[in-house]
C-alpha cells in the first residue's frame, strides 16, 4: 500500500546473510518525512539487518524498499547516500586508521568543500573530545569516543533519512543524554530518523513511533510513548 | 676489504644505485597494497610488460626514452587494470591471502603470454650507455641517478596525493573501511581502479628503467620481485616513501655482501638487514603498528 | 604409460606431505610459510648426507631429516614471534633463499652446486627400476597416510583449536589463558617436521639433490596445492597435491596437440594453461576443493 | 579485613601525549560485585588492558591473589584466575560459538601435541566436562541456537554476550567484564545482573565496567569511579551518586537520585 | 599421444617411428638457450627422414621443456621414457638437471646426450649411457687461459656465476697463471639471478686486472659488461661464447661489446656439419649449445643406422663406432646415412667439433674458436 506522504516504505522485505537468506521474514514499515522511529527488540531480531538492508549493504532477496516513492533496491551504498539517507553502523563505524578529523571530511564526503569545512568545525564544537583529538588517529580512541565520532560522520552531510544503529552504545549517562538532546534537535530540524536502541526507554521517549522487531518480523507497531508504556512490551523487551 | 672512507662511501652509493632500481616497482607495490590491503605479486608481471612496451616504443616506433617511458607506465597500468578487474578482484571477497596466491598466478600466465609473443631472447633498448660520473675515486651512475629522482619523484607526488588530497583520502578510507566508504559516498571499486593503475603503471615505468639498466626478457620482473616485496615490507606495507626507503635498505644489504661474507651472499646479508629491521620494527621502517 | 602414472604418484606423494606441513602452518595457525622449500631442503640434505657420508640406514636419515627440520621450524617460530602476515612472509622466503645459498658456496659440507648424488634407496639396484618405483609409491603414500591421520587428530583436537584462534586472534587466544609462543613454536616444529619428512624421502627417491631444485617454484606449487585444495582442511591439502600434479602433467599432453606454434610458444602456452586454470578454480572455488569445516558441533537438542 | 584481591597500585599509562592513566590506585574485595564507572575515555578500558597483560603499563603495580602479575603475559594472567573480556567484542571470526567457549576450557590436556596426537581418554573426558559447560552457559544467555554459527555471522548484542560466556568458561577468581551488557537487550541484561548476582553467590568477584546505571545500582557494590586515569570517588552506589564531582563529570540528569 | 612435436609429417616407411626425446630449456633461466637447441635438433632429425630415415624408419623428436629445474627436468624425463620410451635423450642443460635425470636414464638403459658442464657428471656410474658434448671445465678452462696468455694478460680476474664448476675453473685458472708468471688478482663468485653488480665490478677496478674472464650466462654477462663499461674499464673481457653470443651483441650497443672475447669447442672453419647449421639458423649465430644438440642428434641417429637397431642400449654402443676411427669422414646425416647403408664406416665430424669420447663419454681433445666482439658481430681471431 504505497502510501504518497511517507518518505521511507520498507515493502515485504524478505533478506539476510549468504546461507542465512531469511534473517527478516516479510518486514513492511513506513516513515513520514521528518518523523522518528526507534526500533527495538531482542539480540539478534535482525534490527541492524534491516537498517542494512535499507542502507543499500545488503541486497533483500524479496520485497521493495523505497525513498519518496523511488525505488532504493539493488542501488550500491554510495548511490543511497547520495539520495539523502545517512547511515551510523552498529560496528565497524569509523575510519580506525584516518585522523579523526580525516573521519569527519570522510562523513561529508559527497558535500562541498567549504561546507564541509564549516561543519567540521561547528561538529569540533558540539563535540569537544573530537577537538581535542582531531589529529589523532581514530583507533586510539575509547569506545565512547568512537561511537561521538561515528555520530558526527553522519552529521557532516544534512540527510533526509537518518539510520542510527545503537548510537548511544558504550556512551556514559551525561554523554548518552548529551546524544539524545542531539538526536532531538537533528530531528527538530527536519530530519527524518529511524533508530535502533537497547537503550529503549530512552530512545521511545525521543521518538514519536515505536516498531518492535521479533525474529525477523514486526511484532509491534504504534505510537512511541504508547508502546514504552505497554506492560507487555515493557515485559518482554524493555527489561521490565 | 675496506681501506678507507671512499670504500665505505662506495659502498653506500653502490647500495643506493642498486636499490634505486628497485623504488619504482615497490612504491608501485605498495601503493596497491596501500588501497586493497593485499600483496600484489603481479607486479612482477607489469613491470616485465612496462619493459616490453617501452622497448617496442623505443626500438619498434622509434620513439626517444621518455616517450618510451611513457609508454611504459601507460601500457603496464592498462594490463594491470585489465588483470586486476578479470582475475583478482571476483576473488576479493576470500580474502588478501587468496588474491596475493592468484596474483603469483597472474604472473606466471603474464609472463607466459610475452613469452609467447617475444620468445626468451634479451633485449636491449636503443639506447646509449652513458659512462659513470667519478669524484675523487668515486663512481656514481647517471643512469641510477636518474632512476633515484624519478622515484623519489614518484614516491613525493604519491604521497603528496595520499596525504592530503580528496583522493587520497578517500584511497585511505577505502583501504582501511571499504563498506563504510561506500555508505559515506566513495565507489570503493573506482578508488581501487585508480590504484591499481597508478601502482601497475608505477611498476611498469620502474620496469623499464631496470631494463635499460640490465637488459629485457620474459623474466625481467620476476628476477626482481624478491627485493621488491622485501623493500615494501622493510619500508612498511602501504607506506609509500617506506617503499623507497626499504629499497635503499635493500639495496645497501646487498652491495654490504661483499664486506660482510661474500658475493655469493647478497641475499643473505639482505636478509640479514630485513631482519635486523623488522626485529626492531616489527612493522617495517615506516609502517604503522598493527 | 603405468610407469610414468605411479611415477607422478609419488610425486603427488611428496607434494601431499608438503602441503600437509604447510596446512599446519599456515592453514591451522595461520603463519604464512613461503620458506617451505627451505625445510624441504633441510630434510633432504641432512638424511643424504647422513646416509652417504656416515653411511647411516636410511630410516635413521629419514627421522633425522624430519627432527632437524623441525628444530630449523622452531628456531624459525622463535625468530618470526612478532611479525605476521606478510612481514611473516618475506623472512620466511629469505630463510628458504639462505638455505639454497648455503647449500650452493659450503661446497665442504654440501657439495655445493654440484649437488650430491648417489643418495641410497631402498633395495635400490637390487629391484628392477619399475618395481623400485612401487616400492617407493607404498612408502610415500603410507606416509601422506600415517601424517594425514596424525595431523587430522591434531587438527580436531584441543591444540588445534588453540591453533585456529591464535590464527584468528592472538590477543583473545592469549587471554583465554594459551601461551601463544608455545603453540606457534609447536605449530611450526611439527608443519616443518614434515615437510623435513618429505624432503628426505625425496632425495632418496631422486638418488640425487642439488641446490637447484630446492627454487622457490617449488614454494609456489605447493602454496597453490593447498589452496586449491582447501586451506584448513587436511583433505584439501592431499586433493589439492594431486590436482596440481595432475595440472601439471595433463598440461603436457594438452600442450603436443596444440598445432602451428614453435616449441618455446608450446611451453608458454602450457604454463599459461596451468596459471589460468588455477585463478579459475579460485575464482569459481574460493574456499579450494576441499573447504574447511570445524567438526565440533553442538548436540542436538542440548539444553542445561 | 582480608587482603583484597586484586589491588593496583600507582597505575600509569601513557600513549603518545595522552596520559590515559595516570597513577590509578584501586582495589576489589573478595566476593564483591564491584563497578568501575566514569566519563568516556577516562581510562577504563586501559585499565582493564593493563591488570589482564594485554599491553605493559608504564608504571605502578598490579597485585592479584598476593601475587605481583604486573606487566606479566596474559595468558599467564589467565591461568592465575583473572579473565577479562573486550569492550569491542573480539570474536574468534572463524570458529564457531561452540568452539569459541571451549578455547576459554582451562585445564585441557589435549592441549599438549602428544596428548592431542593420542586422543587420550583424560582428553576426551575433559573435553566432555568442557562441552556440558559451554551448553549451559550458552543457554543461560540466549546463544543455544547459534552455537555452531561462526562468530563472526553474530549479531551486535549476541557478540558482547558470548564475550562473557567466554570470560565465564575459565571459571576465573575475578572476572574482569568491559560494559557486558552494551547493546544487550534491557530484558536480557537484567537476567545477565541476576546470572552475574548468583556468581557471585558462588564465590567469584567480579569487576565489572558499565555505564548502564539501572545495572550498577541492582547490582553492584562498591562502585569505584574514575577519570582523567585517577581514581575519583569510591563508595556504594548511593553516595556515589550523591557526589556532587560524580554528577558533574558522569550522571546525566536522570540518574540524580 | 600422437605428438605434434613429431617431425616430417611423411608417411612412415617400414614400422613405428623411432621417437628421440629432446629435454632443453625452454623456460626459466635456460630460457634463451634451450629454443635453439631445440630447434638444432629438430633440423637434423628433418634432414635424416627427408633422406630416408633409419633404415626406413622415420624419426620424430618428443621434446619437454625442462624449466631449468631438477624437479620439472625429471617429471618431463619420466614422461619422456614412460609414456613416448624414446630410444635416446639429449640436450639437457642445467648441470642439476643433466644430474637428476641420469639415474632414469641408466636405469631404463636410455642415452643421455648432453651439454652440461659440471665434470661431476660423467663421474656417474652411467655404464657408457652418458654423452657430454661440452669439454669439461679443465680441458676448457685450459684452452681459454693459454689463449689468454697469448693474448698478453697477466692479470686475471676471475668472475664466476654461481655454478658446479666455477671452482674447478679458478684451480685451472691459478695454475696456468701461475705456470706463465702471471696472477690470479681476483676471484669472486656472484649470485646468478641478481640484476646489479657494482661491488664486483668496483673489486675488478681496485685489482687493477689488465684482464677479466666473465665466467657466466647470457642475463648477467649483458649485466656485468654494461657496468664494465660505466666502470671505464679497459683491460680484456673474456667470456665463454654461450654468455657472449649474438644475441646478446644485438642487445647491447656496438661501444660496450666491442673488443669483448669468446671461445668455443669448433670443428674446423669450413666444416660443412657448422655451415649448415649456421644457413639455417639465418643471420643469428649458431651458438655452442645449438651446435652441440645438433650433434646430440646426430650421433644418435647414425649409431641406430650402424646397430640396424634403434634400442638405447645399441645406439649408446654404436656412438664411438660412427664418431670416431678412420671410418669415411662425414660432417652431415644424409652423408652419413648413406655410407652407413652402403655398408661403410664413418667418424662424423660435428658442428660443435669432430666429436669424439673417452671411455666417461666426455669430448676429447676438440678444438676451439676465439672470436672478437666487433661492431655488432663476431670476428675470428684464432682457430686452433
Ligand atoms: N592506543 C592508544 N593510543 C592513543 N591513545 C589511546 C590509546 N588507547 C586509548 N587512548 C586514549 O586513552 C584514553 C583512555 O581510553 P580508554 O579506552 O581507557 O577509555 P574508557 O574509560 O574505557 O572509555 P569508554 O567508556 O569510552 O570506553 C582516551 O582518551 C583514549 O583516547
Ligand atoms: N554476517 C552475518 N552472517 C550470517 N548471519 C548473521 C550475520 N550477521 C548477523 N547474522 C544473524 O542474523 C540475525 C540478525 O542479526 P542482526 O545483527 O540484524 O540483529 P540485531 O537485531 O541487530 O541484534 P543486536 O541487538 O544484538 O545488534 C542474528 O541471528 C545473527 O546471528
Ligand atoms: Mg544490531
Ligand atoms: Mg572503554
Amino acid at each position: 500500500m504505497p502510501d504518497a506522504a511517507a518518505l521511507l516504505e520498507v515493502e515485504g522485505v524478505v533478506g539476510g546473510y549468504g546461507a542465512a537468506d531469511e534473517i527478516l521474514k516479510g518486514i513492511t514499515v513506513a516513515l513520514a518525512p521528518a518523523r522518528m522511529a526507534a526500533i527495538v527488540g531482542p539480540n539478534g531480531a535482525g534490527k541492524s539487518t534491516l537498517l542494512k538492508a535499507i542502507a543499500g549493504i545488503l541486497k533483500p532477496k524479496a520485497g521493495s524498499i523505497r525513498l519518496q516513492g523511488r525505488a532504493l533496491t539493488g542501488l550500491p551504498p554510495r548511490s543511497i547516500a547520495a539520495q539523502g539517507v545517512a547511515f551510523v553502523p552498529q560496528e565497524a563505524n569509523i575510519f580506525a586508521s584516518l585522523t579523526v578529523r580525516e573521519n569527519l571530511e570522510m562523513g561529508g564526503y559527497l558535500e562541498p568543500r567549504a561546507v564541509v569545512r564549516e561543519r567540521t568545525e561547528a561538529l569540533m564544537q558540539r563535540f569537544p573530545v573530537l577537538a581535542e583529538k582531531r589529529r589523532r588517529a581514530a583507533r586510539t580512541l575509547s569506545g565512547g569516543q568512537r561511537q561521538i565520532l561515528a555520530m558526527a560522520m553522519a552529521l557532516m552531510v544534512q540527510p533526509k533519512l537518518l539510520l542510527l544503529d545503537e548510537p548511544s552504545a558504550g556512551l556514559s549517562p551525561k554523554a548518552a543524554e548529551f546524544l539524545f538532546d542531539s538526536i532531538a534537535a537533528i530531528h527538530a530540524e527536519g530530519t527524518a530518523i529511524l533508530m535502533v536502541e537497547q537503550n529503549a526507554l530512552e530512545a521511545l521517549s525521543i521518538a514519536e513511533e515505536g516498531i518492535v522487531l521479533v525474529d525477523g518480523r514486526v511484532a509491534r507497531t504504534g505510537q512511541a510513548q504508547a508502546l514504552a508504556a505497554d506492560p507487555e512490551v515493557r515485559r518482554l523487551f524493555l527489561g521490565g | 676489504m675496506i681501506q678507507d672512507w671512499r670504500d665505505i662511501a662506495q659502498i653506500l652509493l653502490n647500495g643506493l644505485m642498486t636499490g634505486s632500481m628497485l623504488m619504482l616497482p615497490a612504491i608501485g607495490f605498495t601503493t596497491i597494497f596501500a588501497v586493497l590491503r593485499y600483496p600484489n605479486f603481479a607486479v612482477a608481471a607489469y613491470a616485465t610488460v612496462g619493459a616490453f612496451a617501452g622497448w617496442v616504443a623505443n626500438t619498434q616506433w622509434g620513439l626517444p626514452a621518455g616517450l618510451a617511458l611513457v609508454a611504459a607506465f601507460l601500457v603496464a597500468g592498462a594490463v594491470g587494470l585489465l588483470a586486476e578487474e578479470a582475475a583478482l578482484k571476483p576473488l576479493r571477497p576470500s580474502g588478501p591471502l587468496t588474491v596475493a596466491i592468484a596474483s603469483v598466478a597472474l604472473t606466471l600466465l603474464i609472463e607466459n603470454i610475452l613469452r609467447f609473443f617475444f620468445g626468451n631472447e634479451l633485449r636491449g633498448y636503443d639506447l646509449p650507455i652513458l659512462r659513470d660520473w667519478r669524484f675523487d675515486g668515486i663512481r656514481i651512475g647517471p643512469q641510477q641517478v636518474q632512476n633515484t629522482l624519478y622515484a623519489c619523484a614518484a614516491a613525493g607526488a604519491l604521497f603528496a596525493v595520499l596525504a592530503f588530497t580528496r583522493l587520497g583520502r578517500a584511497m585511505r578510507a577505502v583501504a582501511d573501511n571499504p563498506q563504510l566508504a561506500d555508505i559515506k559516498g566513495v565507489d570503493p571499486d573506482r578508488i581501487a581502479r585508480v590504484a591499481v593503475f597508478i601502482g601497475a603503471g608505477l611498476a611498469g615505468f620502474g620496469g623499464m628503467l631496470l631494463g635499460l639498466d640490465t637488459s629485457i626478457d620474459p623474466l625481467t620482473g620476476f628476477r626482481v620481485i624478491l627485493s621488491v616485496f622485501a623493500a615494501a615490507v622493510v619500508g612498511g606495507l602501504g607506506s609509500i616513501p617506506g617503499a623507497a626507503l626499504g629499497a635503499l635498505v635493500v639495496g645497501i644489504g646487498e652491495e654490504m655482501a661483499g664486506v660482510l661474507l661474500e658475493p655469493a651472499y647478497r641475499t643473505v646479508t639482505a636478509f640479514l638487514a630485513i631482519l635486523l629491521v623488522l626485529s626492531i620494527r616489527p612493522q617495517g621502517l615506516l609502517g604503522r603498528a598493527a | 604409460m603405468e610407469a610414468y602414472i605411479v611415477a607422478m604418484l609419488v610425486f603427488a606423494g611428496f607434494y601431499a606431505l608438503m602441503a600437509l606441513g604447510l596446512n599446519v602452518i599456515w592453514g591451522l595457525a595461520g603463519m604464512v610459510n613461503l620458506g617451505l622449500v627451505g625445510f624441504f631442503a633441510v630434510g633432504a640434505y641432512a638424511s643424504a648426507l647422513l646416509t652417504t657420508k656416515l653411511l647411516w640406514p636410511m630410516p635413521l636419515g629419514w627421522a633425522a631429516g624430519a627432527a632437524i627440520a623441525a628444530v630449523a621450524g622452531g628456531i624459525m617460530a622463535l625468530i618470526v614471534a612478532r611479525l605476521r602476515g606478510d612481514y611473516l612472509a618475506i623472512v620466511t622466503l629469505g630463510f628458504a633463499e639462505v638455505i639454497r645459498l648455503v647449500a650452493s658456496n659450503e661446497i665442504w659440507l654440501t657439495n655445493g652446486t654440484d649437488g650430491i648424488s648417489g643418495i641410497p634407496g631402498p633395495w635400490r639396484g637390487d629391484v628392477s627400476p619399475q618395481q623400485f618405483n612401487l616400492i617407493f609409491l607404498a612408502l610415500v603414500w603410507c606416509a601422506v597416510g600415517i601424517a594425514f591421520l596424525l595431523l587430522s587428530r591434531a587438527s580436531h583436537s584441543p591444540f588445534g583449536r588453540v591453533l585456529r584462534a591464535v590464527r584468528e586472534d592472538e590477543d583473545v587466544a592469549a587471554v583465554a589463558g594459551k601461551p601463544v609462543l608455545w603453540f606457534k613454536l609447536r605449530a611450526f616444529a611439527l608443519g616443518a617436521a614434515v615437510v623435513g619428512f618429505a624432503g628426505a624421502l625425496y632425495a632418496h627417491y631422486n638418488a640425487y639433490i642439488a641446490p637447484d631444485g630446492f627454487a622457490p617454484l617449488l614454494t609456489i606449487y605447493i602454496v597453490l596445492a593447498l589452496t586449491a585444495g582447501g586451506v584448513g582442511a587436511m583433505r584439501g591439502a592431499v586433493v589439492g597435491a594431486l590436482f596440481v600434479v595432475l595440472l601439471l602433467e595433463s598440461t603436457r599432453f594438452l600442450a603436443q596437440e596444440i598445432p602451428g606454434v614453435t616449441p618455446v610458444q608450446k611451453a608458454a602456452l602450457r604454463e599459461s594453461i596451468i596459471a589460468l586454470s588455477l585463478i579459475l578454480l579460485l575464482r569459481f572455488r574460493p574456499q579450494g576443493l576441499i573447504p574447511e569445516r570445524t567438526r565440533t558441533h553442538s548436540r542436538p537438542g542440548a539444553t542445561p | 579485613m582480608t587482603a583484597p584481591l586484586l589491588e593496583v597500585r600507582g597505575l600509569v599509562r601513557r600513549f603518545g601525549g595522552v596520559v590515559a592513566l595516570d597513577g590509578l590506585d584501586l582495589a576489589v574485595r573478595r566476593g564483591t560485585v564491584t563497578a568501575l564507572i566514569g566519563p568516556n575515555g577516562a581510562g577504563k578500558s586501559t585499565a582493564f588492558q593493563c591488570i589482564s597483560g594485554v599491553i605493559r603499563p608504564d608504571g605502578g603495580n598490579v597485585i592479584f591473589d598476593g601475587q605481583d602479575i604486573t606487566g606479566a603475559r596474559p595468558d599467564r594472567v589467565t591461568r592465575a584466575g583473572l579473565v577479562r573480556s573486550f569492550q569491542i567484542a573480539r570474536g574468534i571470526p572463524r570458529l564457531t560459538v561452540l568452539e569459541n567457549l571451549l578455547l576459554y576450557g582451562q585445564h585441557q590436556p589435549g592441549e599438549s601435541l602428544a596428548v592431542a596426537l593420542l586422543a587420550t581418554q583424560a582428553m576426551r573426558r575433559r573435553e566432555e566436562e568442557l562441552r556440558a559447560r559451554a551448553e549451559a552457559i550458552a543457554a543461560r544467555l540466549n546463544l543455544s541456537r547459534v552455537l555452531d554459527n561462526q562468530a563472526a555471522a553474530l549479531s551486535g548484542g549476541q557478540k558482547k554476550l558470548l564475550e562473557i560466556g567466554r570470560a565465564l568458561m575459565a571459571e576465573p577468581k575475578l572476572l574482569l567484564l568491559d560494559e557486558p551488557v552494551a547493546g544487550v537487550n534491557p530484558t536480557l541484561a537484567a537476567e545477565i545482573a541476576r546470572h552475574i548476582a548468583h556468581l557471585r553467590e558462588e564465590g567469584m568477584t567480579v569487576l565489572v565496567v558499565e555505564h548502564h546505571m539501572d545495572f550498577v545500582a541492582s547490582l553492584c557494590d562498591p562502585v569505584i569511579v574514575m577519570a582523567e586515569g585517577k581514581l575519583l570517588a569510591q563508595g556504594s552506589f548511593e553516595s556515589i551518586a550523591n557526589d556532587a564531582r560524580v554528577q558533574e563529570a558522569y550522571m546525566g540528569r536522570r540518574v540524580h537520585a | 599421444a600422437v605428438s605434434s612435436f613429431a617431425i616430417g609429417g611423411k608417411a612412415f616407411s617400414q614400422g613405428a617411428p623411432i621417437v628421440f626425446g629432446a629435454l632443453p630449456p625452454l623456460t626459466g633461466a635456460g630460457g634463451p638457450y634451450g629454443p635453439a637447441m631445440l630447434r638444432a635438433i629438430q633440423a637434423v632429425v628433418e634432414e635424416a627422414n627427408a633422406a630416408g630415415g633409419i633404415r626406413g624408419r622415420q624419426i620424430r623428436v618428443v621434446a619437454e621443456d625442462d624449466q631449468t629445474n631438477p624437479d620439472a627436468g625429471v617429471r618431463g624425463a619420466r614422461k619422456l621414457i614412460d609414456v613416448d620410451r624414446v630410444s635416446a635423450m639429449m640436450g639437457t642443460w642445467a648441470s642439476s638437471v643433466t644430474t637428476a635425470v641420469a639415474p632414469l636414464c641408466w636405469e631404463n638403459r636410455v642415452p643421455l646426450f648432453t651439454v652440461s658442464g659440471a665434470d661431476s657428471i660423467t663421474l656417474l656410474p652411467h655404464q657408457g649411457f652418458i654423452f657430454r658434448t661440452q669439454p669439461n671445465s679443465k680441458l676448457q678452462i685450459e684452452t681459454g687461459a693459454d689463449f689468454l696468455l697469448r693474448q698478453g694478460a697477466r692479470r686475471i680476474f676471475h668472475l664466476a656465476a654461481q655454478s658446479p664448476f666455477a671452482q674447478s675453473s679458478q684451480d685451472v685458472l691459478v695454475a696456468k697463471f701461475r705456470a706463465a708468471g702471471g696472477e690470479v688478482v681476483g676471484y669472486t663468485v656472484y649470485e646468478r639471478e641478481k640484476t646489479a653488480f657494482r661491488s664486483e665490478v668496483d673489486a675488478i677496478m681496485r685489482a687493477r686486472a689488465d684482464t677479466v674472464f666473465l665466467n657466466g650466462y647470457l642475463p648477467d654477462v649483458t649485466i656485468l659488461l654494461r657496468e664494465l663499461f660505466r666502470a671505464g674499464f679497459d683491460g680484456r673481457r673474456f667470456a665463454p661464447a654461450y654468455a657472449i653470443n649474438q644475441n646478446l651483441l644485438n642487445s647491447l650497443p656496438h661501444e660496450v661489446t666491442n673488443g669483448a672475447m669468446t671461445w668455443q669447442p669448433s670443428p674446423d672453419v669450413d666444416s660443412g656439419a657448422f655451415k649448415r647449421l649456421e644457413r639455417l639458423f639465418g643471420n643469428t649465430a649458431v651458438d655452442p649449445y645449438s651446435a652441440q644438440t645438433n650433434d646430440h642428434a646426430a650421433l644418435a641417429i647414425l649409431a641406430a643406422a650402424a646397430a640396424g637397431d634403434a634400442g638405447g642400449v645399441a645406439i649408446r654402443d654404436n656412438v664411438r663406432r660412427i664418431s670416431q676411427g678412420d671410418g669415411e669422414k662425414v660432417d652431415n646425416v644424409t652423408d652419413g646415412l648413406r655410407a652407413l647403408a652402403a655398408g661403410r664406416a664413418i667418424n662424423y665430424e660435428g658442428s660443435s667439433g669432430p666429436v669424439e669420447f673417452d671411455e666417461r663419454g666426455d669430448i676429447r681433445g676438440t678444438k676451439f674458436r676465439y672470436e672478437r666482439a666487433a661492431g655488432g658481430r663476431f670476428e675470428l681471431v684464432e682457430l686452433r
